[in-house]
């Protein structure tokens, strides 16, 4: 490498055909940089891209033993790799490359030849002053350990992960429930196909856990991460489920002997299905191992169980429970991450005008789902108004829908569009015209979006299927007299005529929020979210499953509402993004990133607070025998923004190549008048 | 006095969106006026509000800071600090006794190359109406 | 007010314990109308210390200017506390300290001391002139009882009080481990109105007034070195690479300086006014200060000093930030 | 050697008349005095105790261009001051006159300072005596006084209703000749010396300085300097202030392609004075710091030149933000036991 003290700079002058040379004195400008301080060689070319002009600079760093190279060309942002590649190909550090946009910012800009010129020659002379003070900057590369870890087993995380695990990569998949599958093994049919949504999902739910690449962790919970791009440290906190998994052979009589049994709203039910205190979520749960809940627990929570003890222990064959179990800590490297942590369906409690909380016959979407589900507590008969038992009821005969509950909704603070509800409810509709073919049925819409595929005529045939559209936004739902009926308040907006219309059943479409523990995954990643709280991708258009931190990687609704094939597709990208790093193994690091000079920094973390990579810590440093904290920059994280630099009251950390005291010789020759 | 006056304009534009603005501009041939030079930085949030202080002090008759709109920063923040900084800074500036048309900042994407033509001649127009920036600078000094 | 004997006991107290290293308090002054701060080492030293309204000075100020000695090879760098005496302005230069990490909380022992207002030199001069005899101070809710060699003098406390003290919101230290005497209760409010007054000027007049002020400016860096939240290892302002201001003193680097000196205390001056106290040429300081402190306020509803939790201003943003004058 | 008095109205007129010299007098800028030069002699009054910056800054000024030059070129343009020009002090109080003249010594010692010399050379020094010595003088201790002639080309006194004029020098002389001064009387001559022994008498603080030169090199190490140092606040007040430091650090400035070589006041007070560019630092806190101003006032410089570079004028005392008092460390040091310092 020719990389002396003293700088040698090779100033080239591009004429860009005559993009340049018709407005600027080209001739002029290379007789100025010839005399500018440092400059050893100063020259003209046609085109300083074309080979011959790339040479020309090779030639000169061979002959002339140049060690700064300008090039007043065209925009940096055009050619500066290939000009950087052409320099490194000479042997210099292709670090030590300034260009001048003398074409975009002054010959196609500027009308007045003389002041084109004069404007050309103080962009070059800027050009200098920094390069006077450029660094070698070193490319580094780390290894990608070729594991990935997923965050969230529902329908996004098993798409990710059965790809991934497909591909040869060993997965991490860290579920926090106690089963996989996720909202789409609650629901009953998809739309607009009417697909069993278990039917589909099953199959991959077993895969998960018998894919030999892939090491499922149910009932387990990610608890801290370090690490950069390739290089991840996560710890997993595998709660204890009381419950031997191994010798655990799912046969349920446990469930069966439980004192609780039938007694606990079951949460994959909503709440309007039961289970025990040992439970399995649902039949097909995978893995199909049973679980106790700590809290609900009688010889857990209260140290007692009945007079002869826990029925469960007394029932279980194998001896497979164990309420000794503690939580398991587990340490795990990997290379990437992907976060399909998901989404909470919208919290009725925001909506008290709607009388969920009162009324058992105003149900939420979900709730729906359960209801009609052949698995679900009723059998997958639209049974309401039970007793305790689950026995008795009524099936509705006037049943409502009501759109866009929870979202578009500024009141809720919920602005966007769900993209589910409007298909949701239609399927819903259909669904119950289905079991109940002489119900009335209408849907109340603010607008009707069916913009999927087949999603037109789906919506199309439930209304030729006898269901009534109504636009207009309920205000209120509450109940009239002492039987089930409960009234819709709405406007008819298309006919401006207000309704009171009476129901017995009434199904809120329900929209999709963040997870209420979404700032737990935030804090452990410091990702961002966007303005609707769910996760920031890194680009809305261009970068969809990209996050600001490198490596990490966003599937489904945790990035925003989706339906399911959005989902999984979003899935299959996050997990093929994943596959890039860890197909290649290795994973470029950022040459101008931020650097700390330790002696300097007074270890307030201003720059800490404002790094949105989190690439920036405080450390011990022995500054003299005392110990100080200071900044350290973890190069893999670090995107050399710069917004550090002008946190930093001292100066003590400055991005590579845009330091303070190589933008300060250019301030100062800019603003200095010719 | 015949000749009228030019102002310099230092400006700092980020290299994701405003670079991209201003090259833009260029690519469509825009016309605007040579009053301003531009420093590239990587973003916005890397400016130093010293750095404005120093270009004043350099004979800069005004400074222009660039950046993506807020919520598109490239570095997903740093524009936001940017924002926060310079408004500070401008107020400090207005209570020495500069020109509050000094100090101009503006959002202007990679597609804005008409906003970025029209920021310029605004940001010229600004100075010019502030007219000389002979307060602090440095060679009004005598040696 | 608080019991001198009362005072000194806890200061003994707190020096013979084996975790605290050093004390700052106040001590009387060789002469003159300013107590001096103190830093004592031994329980034996505390019978110098004191506190009454000439107690001006804010101690935190020596916490973070301290300089450690390079430690011998081998040696264990004395990291025991370090005690400090606070009224309730300088309460929140800890506070200020602690969000920008310059100890941690259990580095440093707070007594402190809830105030009723503190004399300002300049004016009790312009009242008495200068004066060789140690003078002591009694403040209450309506005079100050200056003894001026055994002459008492009573003057009203808007008459002798620092501007600080006349809009003090914050009589009683926002931290301490230990009160000295009785909380007071405020009796005061910031409405700002100097940094009204000042803005109404035209921009000419202001260059003018800052001309003549900056001009006076001989660069000692009292202003700098006082203030409690100026402790960098390297200041900017004495950096030679990259050169943000010359050594010269002219009306350009002088201005430069004191303009990136309120920048710097931007969100985090925490309105001492130590730096106008110390300038020897009578520089108006902080009035750069209260403008930024003001703008801070109504900007970013932010105010320094005032608790731990908090992010330092510049280094965090609201979405909902203004923007008025961006194109 | 001559005796003359001029009717107080006639102050501005007196300043008129010195055409030929370029006038510096004490001038306000709010509560502050400072040496100006005088552009109305209608403006100034005579009526102050001390300027709070000296007049050092008019043979020493804070910054100073040595010489000119263009980058790449290697021709340099001397900026030595024109000793011809004539240049008169007004109304310097003997304090600031006595320091010229301990200056003077390092300033024409192993290298005789031109920027220096040509300034002394060029000025005629016309003091103003103290009647009222303000609180924190002290400088009878050493060597001065209120009506010290020390370094003066002449000395007036405040009569009340007239300036009684003494010239002590040929320079003195001719500033009499110039402003047309009247002769004085013997009345004025004895009313004079009265007000300077009055004047004498109302000094009130004092320090005896016998033995400090020698005593001090045996504190270096002791702990007492650590009750000062632990309150300093290291800033620039004390020495910028001080009408005999004079320590300077030189920078190159450049604007464009011009440039030049410039010195400006520098502190011993401030850490980088002694930094060195390994990072190393032989003062490395402000004990070793305070010690060092003290030492070198007190003991280094008279060892030298066998003059205590201190004139009593108390402005570091009176404007230490943090109450170091140099008579309170010159004290303390004397109490100091030498042999203590071994145990530091």
């Amino acid at each position: 490498m020719v990389e002396s003290y003293r700088p040698k700079i090779g100033v080239y002058v591009c004429d860009c055909g005559i993009n340049i040379a018709s407005v600027i004195d080209v001739p002029a400008v290379v007789e100025f940089a010839s005399k500018l301080p440092g400059v050893a060689v100063s020259r003209e070319y046609t085109y300083m891209c074309s080979d011959p002009g790339q040479n020309l600079i090779k030639e000169d760093i061979a002959n002339e033993k140049l060690n700064r190279v300008i090039v007043a060309s065209c925009s940096p942002r055009m050619h500066e790799p290939t000009f950087r590649k052409a320099i490194r190909e000479a042997g210099l550090n292709p670090y030590f490359l300034e260009m001048a946009n003398i074409r975009e910012q002054v010959s196609w800009v500027t009308v007045d030849h003389a002041e084109a010129t004069e404007k050309a020659k103080k962009l070059v002379e800027a050009a200098v002053a920094k390069a006077l003070l450029l660094e070698a900057l070193e490319e580094k590369e780390v290894d990608v350990i070729p594991s990935c870890l997923i965050i969230g087993a529902g329908i996004a995380g098993i798409q990710a992960a059965l790809d991934i695990a497909d591909a040869g990569f060993k997965v991490y998949l860290v579920e926090k429930t106690p089963s996989v599958g996720g909202h789409m093994a609650q629901l009953d049919k998809t739309f607009p196909t009417l697909d069993c949504s278990a039917c589909i999902l099953t199959p991959k739910m077993v895969d998960v856990a018998n894919h030999p690449n892939i090491e499922l962790m149910t009932y387990s919970q990610l608890e801290e991460i370090s690490g950069y791009v390739g290089n991840f440290k996560a710890k997993i906190r595998k709660k204890a489920r009381y419950v031997d998994f191994d010798k655990c052979t799912g046969c349920g009589v446990c469930a069966e002997n439980c004192r609780l049994a039938g007694r606990i709203p079951s949460e994959f039910d909503e709440l309007i299905g039961n289970r025990g205190a040992i439970y399995l979520p649902f039949p097909q749960a995978v893995p199909a191992k049973y679980t106790i809940d700590p809290e609900r627990c009688l010889q857990l929570s209260k140290g007692k169980c009945g007079k002869e003890g826990p029925a469960c222990v007394a029932a279980c064959g194998p001896g497979a429970i164990n309420f000794e179990q503690e939580d398991e800590m587990v340490e795990i490297e990997i290379g990437t991450v992907i976060v399909a942590t998901g989404f909470d369906v919208f919290p009725m409690e925001k909506k008290p005008e709607y009388g969920w909380a009162e009324n058992d016959n105003v149900i939420t979407g979900l709730e729906f789902e359960r209801l009609v589900s052949s698995s679900g507590p009723t059998g997958g008969k639209p049974v309401l108004g039970r007793d305790k038992k689950g026995e008795g009821g009524y099936l509705p005969e006037k049943v409502a829908f009501i759109h866009c509950v929870g979202s578009r909704d500024k009141s809720v603070g919920n602005e966007y569009c769900s993209r589910v509800c409007c298909m949701y409810l239609a399927k819903q509709a259909h669904l119950i015209r289905d079991k109940l073919p002489e119900a009335e049925i209408t849907v109340f819409y603010m607008d009707m979006r069916a913009f999927g595929k087949g999603f037109e005529e789906f919506y199309d045939r439930v209304r030729r299927e006898g269901v009534r559209y109504v636009r207009g936004n309920p205000s209120e739902i509450y109940r009239k007299g002492d039987d089930h009926t409960v009234v819709v308040k709405v406007e008819d907006t298309l006919t401006g005529t207000p309704m009171e219309y009476e129901a017995d059943m009434v199904v809120l479409g329900v929209g999709l929020e963040p997870r209420k523990d979404i700032r737990e995954i935030i804090d452990l990643f410091k990702l961002s979210q966007s303005t609707d709280g769910f996760f920031l991708e890194a680009h809305p258009k261009l970068r969809p499953v990209d996050t600001a931190s490198d490596g990490v990687f966003l599937a489904g609704c945790c990035q925003g509402p989706k339906d399911i094939p959005d989902t999984v597709a979003q899935a299959k990208a996050a997990a093929s993004s994943a596959l890039i790093l860890m197909a290649y193994g290795k994973v470029k690091v950022e040459a101008m990133v931020s650097v700390v000079s330790p002696d300097e920094c007074r270890g307030c973390g201003f720059c800490v607070e404002v790094c949105p990579f989190g690439a920036i810590e405080l450390v011990e440093e022995n500054r003299m025998g005392n110990i100080v904290q200071v900044a350290f920059v973890n190069e893999a994280l670090c995107k050399g923004c710069g917004s550090c630099a002008a946190a930093c009251l001292s100066g003590a950390i400055q991005p590579r190549s845009f330091k303070d005291e190589q933008i300060l010789p250019q301030i100062a020759v800019l603003g200095v008048k010719p | 006095m015949s000749e009228e006056f030019e102002p310099n304009i230092v400006a700092f534009l980020c290299n994701w969106c405003s670079y991209a603005g201003a090259d833009l501009a260029g690519t469509s041939r825009m016309r605007y006026l040579p009053n301003v030079k531009i420093i590239r930085v990587m973003c916005s949030g890397r400016v130093n509000p010293l750095f404005l202080l120093n270009a004043l002090q350099q004979g800069a008759d005004g400074v222009l800071i660039s950046g993506c709109h807020p919520g598109d920063c490239h570095y997903l923040e740093g524009n936001f600090y940017a924002r926060r900084r310079f408004m500070l800074m401008r107020k400090l500036l207005e209570h020495v006794g500069v020109d509050p048309g000094r100090v101009n900042m503006s959002w202007v994407s990679a597609s804005e190359g008409a906003k970025f033509a029209d920021v310029v001649e605004e940001t010229v127009a600004k100075a010019k109406e502030a007219g000389p920036m002979d307060q602090f600078r440095r060679r009004q000094i005598n040696w | 007010m608080v019991d001198e004997k009362k005072l000194q006991e806890k200061a003994r107290e707190t020096l013979i314990r084996d975790d605290v290293r050093r004390l700052i308090g106040w001590k009387r002054g060789t002469y003159g109308f300013e107590a001096a701060p103190a830093v004592v080492t031994d329980a034996s030293q505390a019978e110098q210390l004191i506190f009454d309204a000439t107690c001006v000075a804010n101690p935190a100020s020596f916490i973070a200017i301290e300089e450690k000695k390079p430690v011998p090879r081998g040696a264990e760098p004395d990291t025991r506390k370090v005690a400090v005496m606070v009224k309730g302005c300088d309460s929140r230069a800890v506070v200020q300290q602690l969000v920008e990490k310059a100890y941690a909380r259990e580095d440093v022992v707070v007594l402190g001391i809830p105030c009723l207002g503190v004399v300002d030199r300049r004016k009790a001069e312009k009242l008495f002139g200068q004066t060789g005899a140690q003078v002591s101070a009694k403040v209450d809710k309506e005079k100050v009882a200056l003894d001026i060699g055994g002459d008492v003098k009573t003057v009203d406390r808007s008459n002798i009080l620092m501007d600080k003290c006349l809009r003090c919101r914050y009589p009683n230290p926002l931290v301490s481990d230990f009160l000295l005497g009785e909380e007071v209760e405020k009796w005061a409010d910031d409405d700002f109105a100097d940094v009204d007054e000042f803005e109404k000027m035209s921009p000419e007049d202001k260059w003018k007034h800052w001309d003549e002020q900056f001009s006076k400016c001989i660069r000692c860096y009292s202003c700098r070195n006082v203030c409690p939240m100026c402790y960098c290892v390297e200041c900017v302002v004495s950096k030679l690479r990259p050169q943000w201001t010359r050594r010269s003193t002219d009306i350009s680097e002088n201005t430069v300086y004191h303009v990136q000196r309120a920048w710097h205390l931007a969100g985090r001056c925490i309105e001492c006014m130590e730096c106008q106290r110390v300038c020897p040429v009578d520089i108006p300081i902080m009035t750069l200060n209260r403008k930024m402190t003001r703008d801070v306020k109504e900007m970013f509803e932010y105010e320094p000093g005032v608790d731990v939790e908090a992010e330092p201003m510049l280094a965090c943003y609201n979405p909902q930030d203004p923007e008025e004058y961006i194109m | 050697m001559g005796d003359y008095k001029f009717a107080r109205d006639k102050l501005a007129d007196v300043l008129t008349s010195l055409k030929e010299y370029q006038v510096f007098a004490p001038a306000a800028v709010g509560d502050v005095l400072r040496f100006k030069e005088v552009t109305d002699p209608a403006n100034v009054s005579l009526d102050y105790d001390n300027t709070t910056v000296p007049p050092k800054e008019l043979m020493f000024p804070q910054t100073e261009t040595l010489f000119k030059y263009r980058l790449g070129s290697t021709e340099v343009e001397p900026s030595v001051p024109d000793a011809s020009k004539k240049r008169m002090v007004f109304g310097i109080r003997p304090c600031d006159a006595h320091a010229y003249s301990i200056v003077d010594n390092l300033y024409g010692w192993d290298f005789a300072d031109p920027y220096y010399q040509k300034r002394r050379e060029g000025t005629t020094l016309v003091g103003l005596a103290c009647a009222e010595p303000c609180a924190n003088c002290f400088c009878p201790s050493v060597g001065g006084g209120p009506a010290s002639e020390k370094g003066l080309d002449a000395l007036m006194f405040d009569l009340g209703d007239a300036y009684y004029v003494n010239s002590l020098t040929d320079k003195g002389e001719e500033f009499a000749k110039a402003a047309g001064l009247e002769a004085a009387g013997d009345a004025d001559a004895k009313a004079a010396a009265k007000q300077g022994e009055d004047a004498l008498k109302k000094v009130a603080r004092s320090i005896d300085t016998a033995g400090i030169p020698e005593k001090l090199p045996s504190l270096y190490d002791h702990p007492f300097w650590e009750q000062f140092s632990d309150r300093c606040l290291g800033c620039g007040i004390c020495t910028f202030l001080c009408p005999t430091c004079h320590c300077f650090d030189i920078q190159d400035e450049a604007e464009a392609f011009d440039a030049r070589r410039a010195r400006m006041w520098d502190t011993c007070m401030f850490s980088e004075y002694s930094l060195h560019t390994s990072g190393h630092n032989p003062r490395p806190t402000r004990k070793e710091r305070t010690r060092n101003r003290i030492s070198h006032k007190y003991s280094y410089f008279p060892e030298k030149f066998d003059v205590i570079a201190c004139v009593g004028c108390g402005r570091c005392i009176n404007h230490c933000p943090v109450n170091i008092d140099i008579l309170d460390i010159l004290d303390k040091s004397k109490q100091a036991e030498a042999k203590e310092a071994k145990t530091a």
